[in-house]
């Protein structure tokens, strides 16, 4: 069947809402303006003001309120907008949802999903353009993911309703109109391993959300060069998946992480560190990262793009560890 | 409550007095025990307060929650969470109220839907309207309290909770514990509005202020108050002006207030006004006092025994309750 | 506003008139450029809305400052900001006044004070209450200006801000700018008190509501409202009524809200009914709607043609500006 | 002369308020409350409370209110008392303070300093021990800095209120007891590099702030057993002094990064990735981190004693480094 990633996500949107009376979807505008992305879209008219509830600009508030209503037994999924305003509800997320369950000795459980839009490439320039997953990823308590497939916009929200702890999505806002192939019957995907989206031997390249398809790009871009790459989707950034990461790089002996974050601090930096630590006796090169630049992101076309992890970068970085040694 | 007598029960007085007299006692006895190092990280006592948990958590029914803050040993006691229970947390034992990993902030029993002891100043407040939204889905006839400080009325998610609580229709009870002082700053100095219930009608939200001093004036507002949430009517702002008697955690040196300042106020010792209320109203007999004081002695000492022969966690199971166990269901406590 | 005609000078009446109709004109090119891929990112219209930047701003001189929002083309032309300058950082060019990194959201202009072009809502306000602190200690008497949306009501910095602003009585100029929507959220879904006279005096703040399609009205509520905040009297919150005409932003399918209602505000366009209040006052004669009208377009093709001549900033300068360049100075502009 | 960690900083605040008009400070409880931790005890007396600003709780605005006086340009010191409430405040450090400079295209400086407390190991439970250095140290625009020493603390303050851009200043709760000797003279320091506080050959252990003194505790305990340790602070969190770090592990050919912050994209993990892609074929073991375990901190101080870097953990890395391998 062919749908879109906006599509999946509103798929899989309206089967918990029909399946779970507890489900409700709560955030600003995914009501009568449909969403932001337009994921929400008629679903308000489908399943009424009650669970499909649109709220005031109080991101602390709605997020804290969603909180509050998954101790009570519901299961909400809480949009917020962007990742951009996360950072209004950061205390609610880190201090209440992912603390609570150990802080009050295993009594209280958030199943809380929080849904939202990350990355930049849309030349909203520097307020609306942030990558914050690695801060999310850093935060023991919460489950994190980004699905770059449909498949994953379709089937990671069953799975993070199945969770009795928050689990965080991340949509990256440059792949809301990805079209592809669906199965009719696509159903909840695990949010445990990483996937390989493509096998090769010679490099690695990890990726995750709105970077996917510049990995593939850039190995598909080496093939003709002779070099095989192997990309990772990451998938779920917390826990990470390590068994699927340090397998493939034992086996190609190198990897590039690409990360829209900004480099230092980045996740990327996670996952070299992870590699050094679990297969840095496999490794024929240093690991690469490519990242977003040390700059907020500005809003011209030339300057974002000189700015973001682009392709060409990727593909240029693994170059260099195929031919530095081995 | 001047002159008179106040209309009440001996049989509900002597109640009132007993749940103020024991959270007195197990907070002064607390007091010691961080003096000794056996309670440590911050303690914030309740003391001079007593009157607005006893008084206001009389409006609440088994079914209803409560959220409060990091100065919350008396709210636990007197929402029914046992002393050794809250004593064993206090020490960090497992057998504590939290598994002993909160703390004398962050005490929790879902049984009694008693959600926290939360010391992020204002953070509360979202989790109270989550709850009272997860009611008014479920149709639902509760109540969620929300205790807070003067403090608190600075944050933003004091102003956007009040809207989305009054916006939504939901039944949340606020208490405002106006003690006058965020740490050591006067509320004159952190609130440009000093009246409260004009501060909630800019959410058209329902509002009362009583004197926090008296422990009967605190029940019936808050009785009215709970009336209002449970019947649909939407949120209520309460506000209980009531006093710290004590320094605001054991770090502080109280250098921003005068020390006749604190006298005064003593003479409005909630515990003491309401005894002298109930023996001159005839409710308190001779050697009622003593029983009572007594009984909490004994309550608490064996609190503080149970504390002291509890274990501690094995460390190996520092990770627990992170999340659940793979495969685990929510085990969510509605 | 109705009957006998305004008491306004013919200079004045037709310089707030060229103050409308050129922002008008700037933003529907805009839309047009935006169609065109010439402008990219968010584009938000302020079209309908024009009467309170140009009647607001004439309250205020150059020493004084302007907060605004992402909705800020038409604070930018009023304050002072060049066509030229304005169109090139749509476009995103080296000339542009934030040199293009802003774009649209993010109009900069530090000689005419005017500090963005803010895309967080309500984030603007805490930076206004600073500017102001800024003034205060330094006994300056200077306004700072803030613009925001109705949606900014509901978030957490506008309580914090009007308190602060307040309790220090700063001389902050709130205004905020309710076109009734905040996105697709009609303010009577995201404000439990739709009075804001009532909320301001949650915070003890002076305040009046105006209708903010009658550029007089609000010159002259600007003029009493920047009047008692120049005095010394403290921060002010003024409301302007109006309405967008256009979508949120080029995303918006504008679901939300009937086209009846949209058309019955247009019958109110600020533009149209000023026009129309001059030609009967006998400030607006025959030739002068079409020579404002001339030189704004004029001025704003000049502007495109500047726009697209302009060079982009050299990639290589990516990482300017992001701190100053080691051992510069601080570059402040006070 | 002796002195304390707190005296220092104070003396620091002291000397500013004194030789600069424009500077103020301004937070939660710093007049007539004395400052949470009484670093700021005695200057509401000394310069009246014009300059000295006890706040009402409102981090988001206090921190706004800090930009917006810098932007107009005063020079204010804004105290968020505890990183932990940090959080309510990030919005306006990431998208305003860090930001407005490149976003106006230069025009709008922000030349704030912000001092906060940060790190546990005072049994305060979970929301009261965070240690969010690292993301901080992640943001563009953000000068970062962490005094772990009486020279630091007293030197820092000045160097930052120089800087024309944003400073955030982190002091570890448990330093403030801190005693020591610190120079009459004592001025400021440098904001770029990192220090050398124990020569050493055969392995580098890499701290900041808080766990220097654990990374000085290990280097002593290895020494009786034949163990060189070398220890850095890095004192400066963004931008990293690289030079310091490779400069010292192309030596040492092994490296221990401590860090409060929980493992998965701590700090240290940065360093870690950084060594990888500076010095990864002068080393001859992997990278080893000490960092918090994965958990909210637990209040009973055998749990937060076990969450918690500790000098022996330290050690034993730097012991497993040095025996793996040459
Ligand atoms: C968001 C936040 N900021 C600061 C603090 C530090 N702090 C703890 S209690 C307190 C004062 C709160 O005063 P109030 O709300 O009146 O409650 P009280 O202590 O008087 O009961 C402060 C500033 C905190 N815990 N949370
Ligand atoms: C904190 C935050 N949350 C959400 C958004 C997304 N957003 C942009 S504009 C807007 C609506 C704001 O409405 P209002 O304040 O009334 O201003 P208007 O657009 O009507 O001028 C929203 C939700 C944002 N920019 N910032
Ligand atoms: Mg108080
Ligand atoms: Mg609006």
């Amino acid at each position: 069947m062919k749908t879109t990633y906006r599509e999946a996500l509103r798929a899989a949107l309206r089967e918990a809402l029909a399946r779970d009376p507890r489900v409700f979807l709560m955030g600003e505008d995914v009501g009568r303006y449909g969403g932001t992305y337009a994921v929400s879209k008629g679903l308000l008219e489908e399943f009424g003001p009650e669970r499909i509830r649109d709220t005031p600009l109080s991101e602390s508030t709605f997020v804290g309120a969603g909180i509050g209503a998954a101790m009570a037994g519901m299961r909400p999924i809480v949009e917020v907008m962007t990742v951009n305003f996360s950072m209004l509800c950061l205390d609610q997320i880190v201090n209440n949802a992912a603390t609570l369950r150990h802080m009050s000795g295993g009594q209280v459980a958030v199943p809380l999903v929080i849904r939202m839009a990350t990355g930049a490439g849309r030349q909203v320039a520097a307020q609306h353009s942030h990558s914050l997953e690695g801060w999310y990823a850093h935060v023991p308590g919460l489950t994190v993911a980004a699905p770059a497939t449909l498949e994953d916009a379709r089937g990671m929200l069953a799975a993070a309703l199945q969770d009795p702890d928050p689990v965080v999505l991340f949509e990256h806002a440059t792949l809301y109109g990805l079209e592809g192939e669906l199965a009719a019957d696509a159903g909840p995907v695990d949010l445990t391993r990483a996937a390989v989206r493509r096998p090769g031997r010679d490099v690695t390249l990890i990726a995750f959300g709105g970077t996917v398809g510049k990995a593939l790009a850039a190995a598909a871009a080496l093939e003709p060069e002779g070099i095989q790459a192997e990309v990772i989707d990451l998938r779920v950034l917390r826990p990470l998946d390590g068994e699927t990461i340090l397998g493939s790089v034992r086996r190609t002996r190198r990897a590039v992480v690409v990360d829209e974050g900004w480099r230092t601090g980045s996740l990327a930096a996670e996952i070299s560190a992870r590699i050094m630590e679990g297969a840095f006796y496999d490794l024929d090169a240093p690991v690469a990262r490519v990242c977003s630049a040390e700059v907020p992101i500005p809003y011209p076309r030339h300057l974002e793009e000189a700015a973001l992890p682009q392709a060409a970068a990727v593909a240029e970085a693994a170059r260099r560890l195929v031919k530095s040694h081995g | 409550m001047t002159g008179g007598g106040p209309a009440v029960s001996r049989e509900h007085g002597l109640a009132l007095l007993r749940q103020m007299i024991r959270v007195r006692a197990f907070e002064e006895r607390c007091a010691e025990l961080y003096g000794q190092g056996k309670i440590r990280g911050f303690l914030h006592l309740y003391i001079g307060e007593e009157a607005v948990a006893a008084g206001a958590l009389q409006a609440l029914g088994p079914e209803d929650a409560v959220v409060a803050t990091y100065r919350e040993h008396g709210h636990a006691l007197v929402r029914g969470l046992s002393a050794n229970a809250v004593m064993a947390e206090m020490f960090g034992k497992a057998t504590g109220c939290s598994r002993g990993r909160g703390g004398s902030m962050h005490l929790f029993d879902a049984a009694t839907r008693f959600y926290g002891g939360n010391a992020i100043v204002a953070g509360g407040l979202p989790i109270a309207v989550g709850l009272a939204l997860a009611d008014a889905l479920r149709g639902q006839r509760r109540v969620s309290a929300c205790f807070f400080g003067d403090g608190a009325l600075a944050e933003g998610e004091f102003h956007e909770s009040l809207n989305l609580a009054a916006l939504w229709t939901l039944p949340v009870l606020f208490v405002c514990e106006n003690n006058r002082y965020a740490m050591g700053t006067a509320i004159e100095r952190h609130q440009a509005q000093l009246d409260l219930v004009l501060k909630a009608r800019g959410y058209a939200v329902a509002a009362e202020s009583v004197d926090g001093m008296e422990v009967l004036a605190v029940e019936a507002a808050a009785r009215r108050a709970a009336d209002h949430v449970r019947s649909g009517a939407g949120p209520f702002l309460l506000e209980a002006r009531t006093y710290r008697f004590r320094a605001h955690s054991a770090y502080d040196p109280e250098l921003y207030r005068a020390k006749e300042e604190v006298e005064r106020w003593k003479q409005r010792d909630p515990v003491k006004g309401f005894t002298a209320l109930l023996r001159d109203g005839g409710q308190l007999q001779p050697g009622d006092l003593e029983r009572i004081e007594a009984e909490a002695t004994a309550e608490i000492e064996a609190a503080v025994a149970f504390a002291e022969a509890s274990p501690w966690e094995p460390v190996e199971d520092l990770l627990r309750d992170v999340q659940a166990a793979p495969g685990a269901a929510a085990g969510v406590t509605p």
